[in-house]
């Protein structure tokens, strides 16, 4: 398989380590949990995520979460309760212990970025916190438009601080009615502009034609169910331009126009 | 489960790990289940140097065929309870590829048992043939040790071939008829747990020259997309693993073990040394380790560790001594040692 | 699992439950299995009234043999990984006690599926015919409504007979030619899953006559006892059920439902109504709960409920408009319901 | 199956209820876990059980606990972490619910007893508080006799509050050296003492050949794996003089006479 890594390539390799729970912040079904983690907190690279044991019986598999953000020693995750898994996880409280594998998986490039714009939708939204900040510490210009659901889903903004933050609803319960993507046409963008698309696959295939129209460049997070997190099961892929590419260590950001998206 | 806690009684001595599968002798008796555990990749991704450090006694690479498989449409894994299924494909970068990576692996002091998998009877010989030949070529400590094949005729995730192969008792005869002579190596036959009547398979295989068998592969099994209602991998169907498959699997070794006089790798849902120890009592000479590498990547080690604590609890001087104890012949019990 | 979240759009209007057996009507798809759900047993140890309260649109007792069976030494029962073994034996005070019985059934609304089970073809045959004999002659009102006959072919349990009837598509296809002529109500021909090909014995069963098909039994499965390394189960080996082997039950139904034109009612692990759900969606007219009953008394009707609840978030109006959504032939998905 | 009920008759049919954790006390393995029941604190006998649900993902089967105690509208379960199941329950705090199913099972047979002795071997103690209670309370002159395999499982008897109890164990370091049984052998029984006997089958049968000696009658329970608890499945029998009985309906308490023990 001729490997194409798109984002940026793994600086450090990853360790599994037990992490305590230092903090946990519900917003409605959404949850950001801090964990001490300084080994983490050193080497990871924004896009990429950690493998987290589900700390409950009957599961097997890990699940991959996205570095939400740093803040010294400790790294933010942040889960939306959507299965068995991801309702485990969210649910875990102050002092309790989980497993992380990581960092796995390639980064966003912010090298050299004079203006970043970052789409996302739903979820997808919880590395754009750690981007943001990244990005804005090497002198780019951020401006994030996130898309979501209804207001109720919507309540995970509220644990962002970008400056420039806009907000779009489906059905306009908050913020502007529409899309990310169409909240992003809204926005002045400046030619040169990076965009970091995060989100359903929908949503990357409208930011792709949205980005190519305007001529932009850009980097896709993905996300596939995992089973290893690191390159051995192959059970990862999506489907690229240049063939079936495994989000676990190929990605899980690729090149915007190398994905394949309806 | 309670054992009595006397750790005066036990813990004393060393208690022997070694096994034997026919000539191949490992340090102990896990090794990594095909599939599972990709040690480029492990190497590539974790600090850790799993070459010079391996958890395993020997290591069993992905399935190689005799062209580069791309694998099937995704999504390719899901999680069930305690379980998960999956439907690569046997995706892999095909036999050159596998050869050019031989150099890569000299420095493990491990043995490898090439697993090998097809569409029909040609591709395995062709990937034999080629690896022999590599392989008598080399300079020594250029390429690896490559102790033996693992002839894999039970994925369910390929079309052809494979489990056409593996659930039928004549082409498995065939098939290891057509490679026994090719080889001196040790030849491992993998077998399916989707079969009336495992043994009639493998004592096939046995007749036709195979010196070991491993077993189980995974179940054909298939799940259903909750938005959709429909089937959720890219195959619909995949294969059905983990701690979910265990009692069966160890019910299928105990058959074929209890039924043929070769060494058999035990696996199926092994997370924990008591897993490898009740395969262990049901005849295993050797178990694999196959999801439970996904939970963590040092699965092996602590396997091993937990294993030798359990033997010891048990007093039971070495894994021979527990081999077999579940098997129809066997008057002794555990509760003896 | 998100489905959209709109109350609005759904939840209105009445979702139709009721299911058709061939001429056998159900109020609602969830039976329960054989041999997990005792009526009179139930009753008698729990305060609700179950018989003018049932859960199931249909009761199916424990499997009736010829003779009373003590059924295999214990232990029997033992959790696994999601999952429970049994090793009963058929265990049954035999036909004339069930007969005995009936009466007591009578006050039951509900239609009464007999389970059958044997050695050989002519217990069953005996079975069936004492119970059309007693059924014809019996005054309405005194027996409950017996809608057909569940014939067990599958129950790894026996030494003899049942799943080597099961595994053997010309003695599945003997029994069932054997049984038909003697009754013109429906015949269930319950499925094994430890068979190569469960299409080839489903096959033979319909083309002797059956109209319906159950699947799946519990697969062989053993446990090793921790302490004494022996086999756990008095019986050596039992048979696996519950969550674990949901997966291989879904594909082993969607195989059956796809290949063949009768009704087939699936189970194996179904714990909740999306379970329930996802057996219709590979072909299941019902569907039949089995170790869920141990978990809870009340798991019939919580699945019905649920699984009324999760066709209505899928703007999906009845039973029949989820069937067969995952079978090959399906070009719609409950997305665009 | 000729059913012989040997223990007292069912009295009251059983229910689910899910029941507060209202207090959690820890000996040694052992944790005694009072539950907020009034149902089943009003309808339980002594020696009846209840089938408690595993709170934790993976358990597909709910788990066999005697009654240990009835404390108003409370019961307690003593319980001892054996395997995962009752380690997960034994591990329950305060505050959580867990759903209980019963009374189930017969319970002992307490009228017209004038002296009771009671022997028990490891956690198969559990019934006997309740069981000393309601002797006590219908006249009856009660001594116990525990037996436990060293002074770390002996430490359960301090869950009890039983005036004649003595305590043995196996290696002498708590008590008197020995079994239960041979306990028993050193307290002065009186004729007519009825036999109250509950732990592993061997102990049950060494107390069958005890009291056969002294000509005395007894009652014992007996464990078994579950499934179903309450008759539906024929998972728990055990051999008997009678043939296979099971333990969740026929039992859990039987004449003493009728056990088959090693
Ligand atoms: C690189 C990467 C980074 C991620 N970062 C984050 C993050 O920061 N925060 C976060 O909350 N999530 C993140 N995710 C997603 C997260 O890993 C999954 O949402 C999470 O694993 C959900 O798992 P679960 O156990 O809750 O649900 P599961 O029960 O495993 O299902 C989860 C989701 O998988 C799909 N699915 C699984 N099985 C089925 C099925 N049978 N039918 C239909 N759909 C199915 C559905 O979409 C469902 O919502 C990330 C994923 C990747 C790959
Ligand atoms: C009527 C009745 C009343 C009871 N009352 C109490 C009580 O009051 N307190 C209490 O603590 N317990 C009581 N028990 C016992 C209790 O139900 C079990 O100990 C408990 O279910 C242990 O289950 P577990 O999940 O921890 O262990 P499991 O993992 O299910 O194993 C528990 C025990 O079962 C045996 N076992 C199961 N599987 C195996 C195997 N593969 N190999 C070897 N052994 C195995 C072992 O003895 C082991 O210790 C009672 C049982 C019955 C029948
Ligand atoms: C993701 C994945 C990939 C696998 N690939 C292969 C393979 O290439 N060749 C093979 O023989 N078995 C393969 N298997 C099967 C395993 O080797 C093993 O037989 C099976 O998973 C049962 O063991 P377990 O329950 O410990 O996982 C694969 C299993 C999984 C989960
Ligand atoms: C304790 C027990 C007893 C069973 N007895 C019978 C039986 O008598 N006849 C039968 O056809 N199936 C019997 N079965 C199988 C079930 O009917 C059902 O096919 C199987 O358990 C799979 O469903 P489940 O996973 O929902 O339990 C029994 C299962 C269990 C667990
Ligand atoms: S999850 Fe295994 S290769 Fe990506
Ligand atoms: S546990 Fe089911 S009959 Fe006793």
């Amino acid at each position: 398989m001729s490997a194409v890594p798109a984002g940026s390539s793994m600086v450090q390799k990853a360790v599994t380590v037990d992490c305590r729970v230092s903090d946990v912040r519900r917003h409605g079904t959404f949850a950001v949990v801090s964990l001490v983690a300084p080994h983490l907190a050193r080497r990871a690279v924004a896009g990429q995520f950690v493998m987290v044991a589900v700390p409950r019986g009957g599961f097997v598999l890990r699940r991959p979460l996205s570095v939400h953000a740093v803040r010294g020693d400790s790294i933010a995750l942040l889960i939306e309760a959507r299965g068995h898994g991801s309702a485990a996880l969210a649910a875990v409280d102050v002092g309790q212990t989980l497993s992380l594998a990581g960092p796995l998986g390639t980064g966003f490039v912010t090298e050299g970025v004079q203006s970043a714009l970052l789409v996302g939708g739903g979820i997808g939204v919880a590395p754009f916190q750690m981007l943001a900040e990244r990005l804005a510490a090497a002198g780019s210009y951020v401006t994030a438009a996130f898309g979501f659901r209804d207001h109720r889903q919507a309540r995970v903004a509220g644990a962002f601080d970008i400056p420039q933050l806009w907000v779009a609803t489906e059905d306009g319960s908050l913020g502007r009615r529409g899309t990310a993507v169409e909240l992003a046409e809204t926005l002045a963008v400046q030619p040169g502009t990076v965009v970091y698309a995060c989100g359903p696959l929908p949503m990357i295939g409208a930011v792709q034609r949205w980005a190519q129209s305007h001529e932009l460049t850009g980097q896709a997070s993905l996300e596939a169910h995992m089973a290893c997190g690191s390159g051995s099961c192959h059970g990862c892929v999506i489907e690229t331009t240049a063939g079936y590419l495994r989000v676990c260590s190929e990605g899980p950001v690729f090149d915007l126009r190398m994905v394949i998206a309806p | 489960m309670t054992l009595p806690q006397t750790p005066d009684q036990h813990g004393k001595g060393e208690v022997e790990l070694a096994v034997s599968l026919g000539p191949l002798r490992l340090r102990h008796p896990v090794i990594n289940a095909s599939g599972t555990f990709d040690l480029g990749e492990m190497e590539a991704h974790y600090e850790r140097d799993f070459v010079a450090d391996f958890p395993f006694s020997a290591y069993v690479p992905k399935t190689v065929t005799l062209e580069a498989r791309a694998g099937n449409p995704p999504p390719r894994v899901s999680e069930t309870a305690c379980g998960m299924i999956n439907a690569i494909g046997l995706a892999n970068p095909g036999l050159q590829s596998f050869l050019n990576s031989l150099p890569a692996l000299a420095k493990l002091r491990e043995p490898v048992i090439v697993s090998v998998g097809g569409s029909q009877r040609e591709d395995y010989v062709a990937v034999v043939e080629a690896l022999e030949k590599t392989l008598d070529s080399a300079t020594k400590g250029s390429v690896p040790q490559v102790a033996g094949y693992e002839l894999n005729v039970s994925c369910p995730n390929v079309r052809t071939g494979c489990l056409a192969i593996g659930t039928d008792p004549a082409e498995t005869a065939a098939l290891v008829s057509a490679v026994r002579p090719l080889t001196a190596r040790l030849l491992v036959v993998k077998l399916t747990p989707n079969v009336t009547d495992v043994v009639v398979v493998a004592r096939a295989a046995v007749d036709a020259g195979a010196d070991c068998l491993s077993l189980v592969n995974t179940f054909r099994a298939l799940v259903v997309d909750s938005v959709t209602l429909k089937p959720f991998l890219g195959n619909r169907t995949g294969g059905l693993c983990g701690p979910a498959i265990k009692p069966i699997a160890l019910r299928l070794v105990h058959d074929v073990a209890a039924a043929l006089p070769v060494p058999v790798i035990g696996m199926g849902g092994i997370t924990t040394g008591l897993d490898a120890l009740e395969f262990i009592a049901c005849g295993a000479t050797a178990v694999a380790i196959g999801a439970a590498n996904f939970a963590a990547v040092d699965a092996g080690e602590r396997i091993v560790a937990e294993l030798e604590a359990e033997l010891r609890a048990r007093c039971l001087p070495s894994v021979s001594a527990a081999r077999g104890l579940a098997l129809p012949g066997s008057a002794r019990s555990a509760r003896d040692a």
